[in-house]
């Protein structure tokens, strides 16, 4: 899980190295990096409202 | 079914999934609108008085405006053009109507708040633009508004302004059936 | 053009099995219809794909015509040549018919001749979908021009189509103009499902997901965004048509509807379709910056992710194009963040460009010579985004011949420039001949002057007042527009000699071999140039080729 | 603003593209308040940011393309990936964006400075002219593009503020701060004055509110920036700001002419003099969409001249004008123009190209109408 969760920071991030990037598509499996994908998605949406917030404060 | 079959069924209902979310979205945002008060427009809704203290250290502009959209041979005027009024306090004014038509009709005032954050502190006991009006041909009416500013509007809130802006109510049976079904009979 | 060494990794032995496929392949299928019957009913990936790309460049003719009738007005302060009404249906026909009729088909043309030969695969998974998907659009695009000859005219209300002037205030050709734009949607609804099952489904086998080119990557994504938006592109036209013809009040404020409620639904349309038109660009460029730095693309992981992450922001900064609108503060600034964001995973699509080319083995043929274009131009365009993406300064910008300028940079040396790369650089597979390399070299020199004398004085234009979508100017804005109006002739006509480039192509020139670029190493070289009709019959063998 | 002008003109001559001939207008003005300044300074700012990030990337790429070309013999490396530069890429780009949006988010604030103002103004947008009401102080204007058709159409030189001048300015004291309310009676517009970097869209149903507070006084020019039909690029906005003094004696004048004009609604109006001015009227309000001859642009703008069913009912004529026609482009004319304007117009209407209907409208009629 938190490999999963470590890539899908890296795809954000954009940077990831290739070693990890093959043993992700070879054994992950697509539905949970998408699940993850969505709720990290969702999760910066909420950091950066929070931001936004604190900023208009 | 073929794998190809199986990526376009798992396609097809993604995109059922948006068409569903479009459709969705309309009712959507006028809730998100009446959460954070985005278009001004929560002021559409009765709401309770709520009694207690007045803050007598702050004065609160409030002023109304008037327009007649095209269409409705009304006049709609504010009585009290401005009033200033402390928060928490509840305030009556008046507002008249005048059909200067050769026929009855139907309209209805569309409310709008400005600052928009204002109108989830704004609650509206009585007020006209919750209903259309009917007014015989020539007819003059006074109705009132019932207001209060909760004690929690932000204090960087100082004048607050109401428009009301008259339109012809709409007496199409289809469009009022179709609004309701797709807007949740929001706004 | 240098004589070019055979692949390194060729497959011919794969194609053994479909070996009598060959440029005249289809003269041997008996079944073939001859005549204009042939390419109403055609089902070929490869005839489907020409199809869309002649209409995208027929679309593309046909915008820049009223691109150059708008620019002739423009030429001068005062009113010469059109009257306003007819000006705003111009700039109005202009951005729609090259949004929905020459960007986007011409990208779907490239992804019906490219990625079946780029994975291996026979054809598209749906083939007669992808007819019907492509005669859509014909259908919807003369629907669309004929408004322009219905009483009270075409759509006049700008590109965007706010309501109530879209609505209310609209001209009677109103209702064709959705019927259009609702084809042109389904048809791009089709088309990306039929690319998502083909690329998910018919790759070769030991081909992975992160085997595949960058511009395949990139139009995966873009068919999924096109899945998530078009629905709600459709959802908005067909409010506007309920409010138009039925009564109701979905953006009317009379009946308590919300004008604003159409921009944010427009918008969260919108950003994305801006997306759709460049995330394809940018998988062309990254095909063709390594095959002429003869030197693999770098950070191709990087590309896939920030193209995934570019796409996912892209949902989440619609209301930028709303600044002026009135939103709240806390609004304004959550979608300035995330604006100011989109920044990061574009500027490392551009560094990782820049570093493919760093220690390559350089040369400059046409298609490169775009795509180096693309690079610098479309960059240029990301920088006036940014200082759009400041929300206090877009006050000022918003609305200005400044964004005009942005997003005229990002679209034609980013995604028209792009698709003239690749028009560059796939046409030896596409007719067995090479363009005529002295011709792109003046076509491409005359395209860059020409757009960057149309284009760059618009930021001056707009920073200085100029409000876009006028058909007459203050006099401060005089010289900015005169030049403006040489480059559009220049560009436009330019494009003239790109006509007469592809015609000559096709029509003969320097025979290409199998692998065109000596440093192409992607599927698609591996078979005969020109490819023959059916390719793939039989799955290449991968086994020993060299992914990117 | 000198800064501002070097900077484009060093632009301009690295691309080469045309000859500097204005020594300015090629920048975003400074303008007149502070927040107008503040705008200017971050957008300096980040103009500049992406200049050096320009520089420095395509130095990079302009020196691969010369030093790695195979043409001098260059050979192909090997690498294609490098953790460390890619992740410095990444977090330097974003440690550049939080520096910019740290200015960008304090002047927003200030923007959005809620503060009691001096005086409220509310803005409307018609198609195609402003209004502007002095709230509390009974004081209405309507402010029109005043540039000469004959300059449009080429036949007369152009003036100096060619399609930026209006009849009626927005007159404005200086040193105060006023809140800018802005709304629309038919489709959105914009309201910008690039010397206050304010631009406030006018949204029909919906109160927007924007503030600012001019330093010097001047008159400040602008335009509508949201395309609101057919004479979009034919609405101006003109501020006149001036001393406090000179602003009082203006309403106070205001205030009485305004009331003049009341008295007008009185008397008897023979139609001669009602045809007179309903030209005038005609000319400014109605003929961009019925056009100069009363032909209209059918379907959406219909013909007045020759209309024979609008003729043969005077009420219906006095009703559209005053009332509008709902979902349609005809506006209510009743709280825009006076009894007597109305009355002239429609007199003038029903006795002028070739419609002889000799009617005529009395200012009082229209005055019962519309009373509250």
């Amino acid at each position: 899980m938190w490999d999963v969760i470590k890539s899908v920071l890296a795809a954000f991030f954009g940077v990831q190295q290739d070693q990890r990037r093959r043993k992700d598509f070879e054994q992950g499996k697509p539905g949970a990096f998408i699940l993850i994908g969505i709720l990290l998605a969702f999760l910066l949406v909420v950091i950066v409202f929070a931001v936004a917030l604190m900023a208009a404060g | 079914m073929t794998p190809v079959q199986r990526t376009v069924t798992k396609t097809l209902f993604a995109l059922m999934m948006m068409v569903g979310f479009t459709i969705a979205l309309v009712p959507l945002y006028d809730v998100f609108c009446n959460i954070t008060g985005l278009n001004g427009k929560s002021a559409s809704q009765p709401r309770a008085i709520v009694s207690g203290e007045i803050d007598e250290s702050r004065y609160v502009t409030v002023q109304f405006i008037t327009r007649t959209g095209s269409g409705l041979p009304w006049r709609l005027t504010a009585l009290d053009r401005q009033v200033r009024v402390h928060p928490g306090q509840a305030y009556e004014v008046r507002f008249a109507f005048v059909n200067h038509g050769k026929t009855a009709s139907r309209g209805r005032a569309v409310p709008s708040v400005s600052p928009s954050e204002a109108s989830l502190h704004l609650r509206k006991i009585t007020c006209f633009c919750f209903q259309e009006q009917r007014l015989e041909a020539g007819e003059r009416l006074e109705l009132p508004l019932m207001f209060q500013l909760a004690r929690d509007l932000p204090e960087n809130v100082h004048s607050v302004t109401l428009a009301y802006t008259l339109y012809p109510a709409a007496d199409d049976q289809l469009s009022s059936s179709v609004i309701a079904l797709t807007q949740g009979g929001g706004a | 053009m240098a004589p070019q060494s055979p692949p390194k990794a060729t497959l011919e032995h794969s194609q053994s099995a479909s070996g009598s496929a060959t440029a005249d392949g289809f003269q041997e299928e008996h079944h073939y219809r001859s005549g204009p019957l042939r390419w109403l009913l055609t089902t070929n990936h490869k005839e489907i794909g020409s199809l869309y790309l002649i209409f995208s460049l027929a679309m593309f003719m046909i915008g820049g015509a009223m691109a150059l009738v708008i620019r002739l007005e423009l030429f001068q302060p005062g009113l010469q040549m059109i009257q306003p009404e007819f000006f705003n249906q111009m700039t109005t026909m202009h951005g729609l018919i090259m949004v929905f009729g020459a960007v986007m088909p011409g990208f779907v043309g490239l992804a019906n001749w490219m990625i079946p030969l780029q994975i291996g695969a026979p054809d598209m998974a749906l083939p007669r979908l992808n007819n019907f998907s492509f005669w859509l659009l014909p259908i919807a695009f003369t629907l669309l021009l004929s408004t322009l000859l219905m009483p009270g005219g075409g759509p006049n209300f700008g590109w965007t189509f706010y309501a109530p002037l879209s609505t209310t205030y609209a001209p009677p050709s109103t209702t064709f103009f959705i019927f259009a734009l609702h084809m042109a949607g389904i048809s791009s609804i089709l088309g990306a499902i039929n690319i998502i099952a083909t690329i998910l489904n018919l790759r070769a086998p030991g081909m992975r997901l992160m085997d595949m080119t960058l511009f395949v990557w990139t139009w995966l994504i873009t068919a999924f965004l096109l899945i998530a938006v078009m629905p709600v592109l459709a959802g908005v036209i067909t409010m506007m048509l309920l409010d138009i013809n039925f009564g109701t009040s979905f953006f009317n404020a009379a009946g308590g509807g919300d004008p604003v409620l159409f921009q944010h639904l427009f918008w969260f349309f919108g950003h994305p379709e801006v997306y759709i038109m460049i995330l394809p660009a940018f998988g062309i460029v990254s095909v063709i910056i390594p095959t002429f730095a003869r030197k693999r693309l770098f950070g191709y992981a990087s590309m896939v992710y920030a193209t995934a992450a570019i796409a996912i922001l892209s949902f989440l900064v619609w209301a930028h194009h709303m600044f002026a609108v009135g939103l709240p503060l806390v609004a304004e600034l959550f979608f300035m963040y995330t604006t100011l964001l989109i920044a990061v995973p574009t500027g490392v699509k551009v560094f990782n460009w820049i570093t493919t080319l760093f220690r390559g083995e350089i040369t400059f043929e046409t298609p490169m010579l775009f795509a180096l274009a693309f690079v610098v131009l479309f960059t240029i365009g990301g920088f006036s985004g940014l200082m759009l993406a400041i929300a206090p300064a877009d006050f000022q910008y918003h609305d200005t011949y400044f964004v005009v300028a942005h997003f005229h940079y990002v679209l034609v040396p980013g995604a028209v420039f792009s698709i003239m790369a690749a028009v560059y650089y796939w046409l030896p597979k596409w007719t067995g001949h090479y363009p005529d390399e002295r011709l792109g070299r003046w076509h491409f020199w005359l395209s860059v002057i020409g757009v960057n004398l149309l284009f760059f004085p618009m930021h001056f234009a707009g920073l200085a007042g100029m409000p876009r979508r006028i058909p007459d100017y203050a006099l401060q804005f005089a010289d900015f527009n005169m030049a403006s109006s040489i480059g559009g002739f220049l560009f436009g006509f330019s494009q003239l000699l790109f006509i007469w480039v592809v015609v000559k192509c096709v029509r003969g020139g320097v025979k290409a071999p199998a692998n065109a670029w000596d440093g192409a190493t992607d599927l698609e070289w591996t078979v005969p140039s020109p490819a023959p009709l059916h390719t793939f019959e039989t799955p290449p063998d991968l086994r020993d080729f060299k992914f990117h | 603003m000198r800064k501002g002008f070097a900077l484009a003109a060093l632009l301009a001559g690295l691309s080469g593209q045309f000859p500097i001939s204005h020594a300015t207008g090629w920048n975003m003005p400074v303008g007149v308040s502070q927040v107008s300044r503040d705008v200017y300074d971050l957008h300096m700012i980040i103009f500049w940011i992406c200049v050096v990030i320009g520089v420095v990337v395509f130095g990079v790429m302009f020196y691969s393309l010369f030093r790695y070309r195979r043409s001098k013999g260059a050979k192909a490396a090997e690498f294609h990936e490098h953790t460390t530069v890619e992740v410095v890429w990444t977090a330097i780009p974003f440690l550049i964006l939080v520096a910019m949006a740290i200015p960008a988010t304090a002047t927003l604030k200030n923007m959005y400075d809620a503060s009691e103002a001096d005086y409220d103004v509310m803005i409307t947008g018609h198609q195609w002219r402003w209004q502007y009401d002095y709230m509390g102080e009974d004081v209405t204007l309507f402010s029109n593009m005043s540039t000469p058709k004959a300059q449009i159409a080429g036949t007369e030189e152009k003036g100096e503020h060619y399609l930026l001048e209006v009849d009626e300015p927005l007159v404005l004291p200086v040193d105060r701060k006023i809140r800018l309310l802005t709304t629309s009676a038919d489709v959105i517009h914009s309201w910008w004055v690039p010397d206050l970097a304010v631009k406030k869209d006018a949204i029909p149903g919906f109160v927007n509110e924007s503030w600012t507070r001019i330093d010097e006084p001047g008159i400040y020019r602008g335009q509508c920036t949201e395309l609101c039909g057919k004479d979009h690029g034919f609405m101006p906005v003109v501020v006149h700001a001036m001393e406090q003094e000179q602003f009082d004696a203006w309403l106070a004048e205001r205030k009485q002419a305004a009331a003049a004009e009341a008295g007008g609604v009185d008397r008897e109006w023979g139609l001669e003099e009602l045809v007179e001015r309903g030209e005038k009227v005609y000319a400014t309000v109605c003929a961009s969409c019925h056009q100069a001859e009363g032909q209209g642009l059918p379907p959406t703008f219909p013909a007045l001249a020759g209309n024979q069913a609008l003729m043969d009912d005077l009420d219906r004529h006095i009703d559209v004008v005053v009332n509008g026609v709902s979902g349609s482009a005809m506006a209510s004319f009743s709280g825009t123009l006076s009894p007597v304007d109305i009355a002239a117009v429609v007199t003038f209407e029903r006795n002028a190209w070739g419609n002889e209907t000799g009617d005529v409208v009395q200012p009082a009629d229209i005055q019962a109408l519309i009373a509250p």
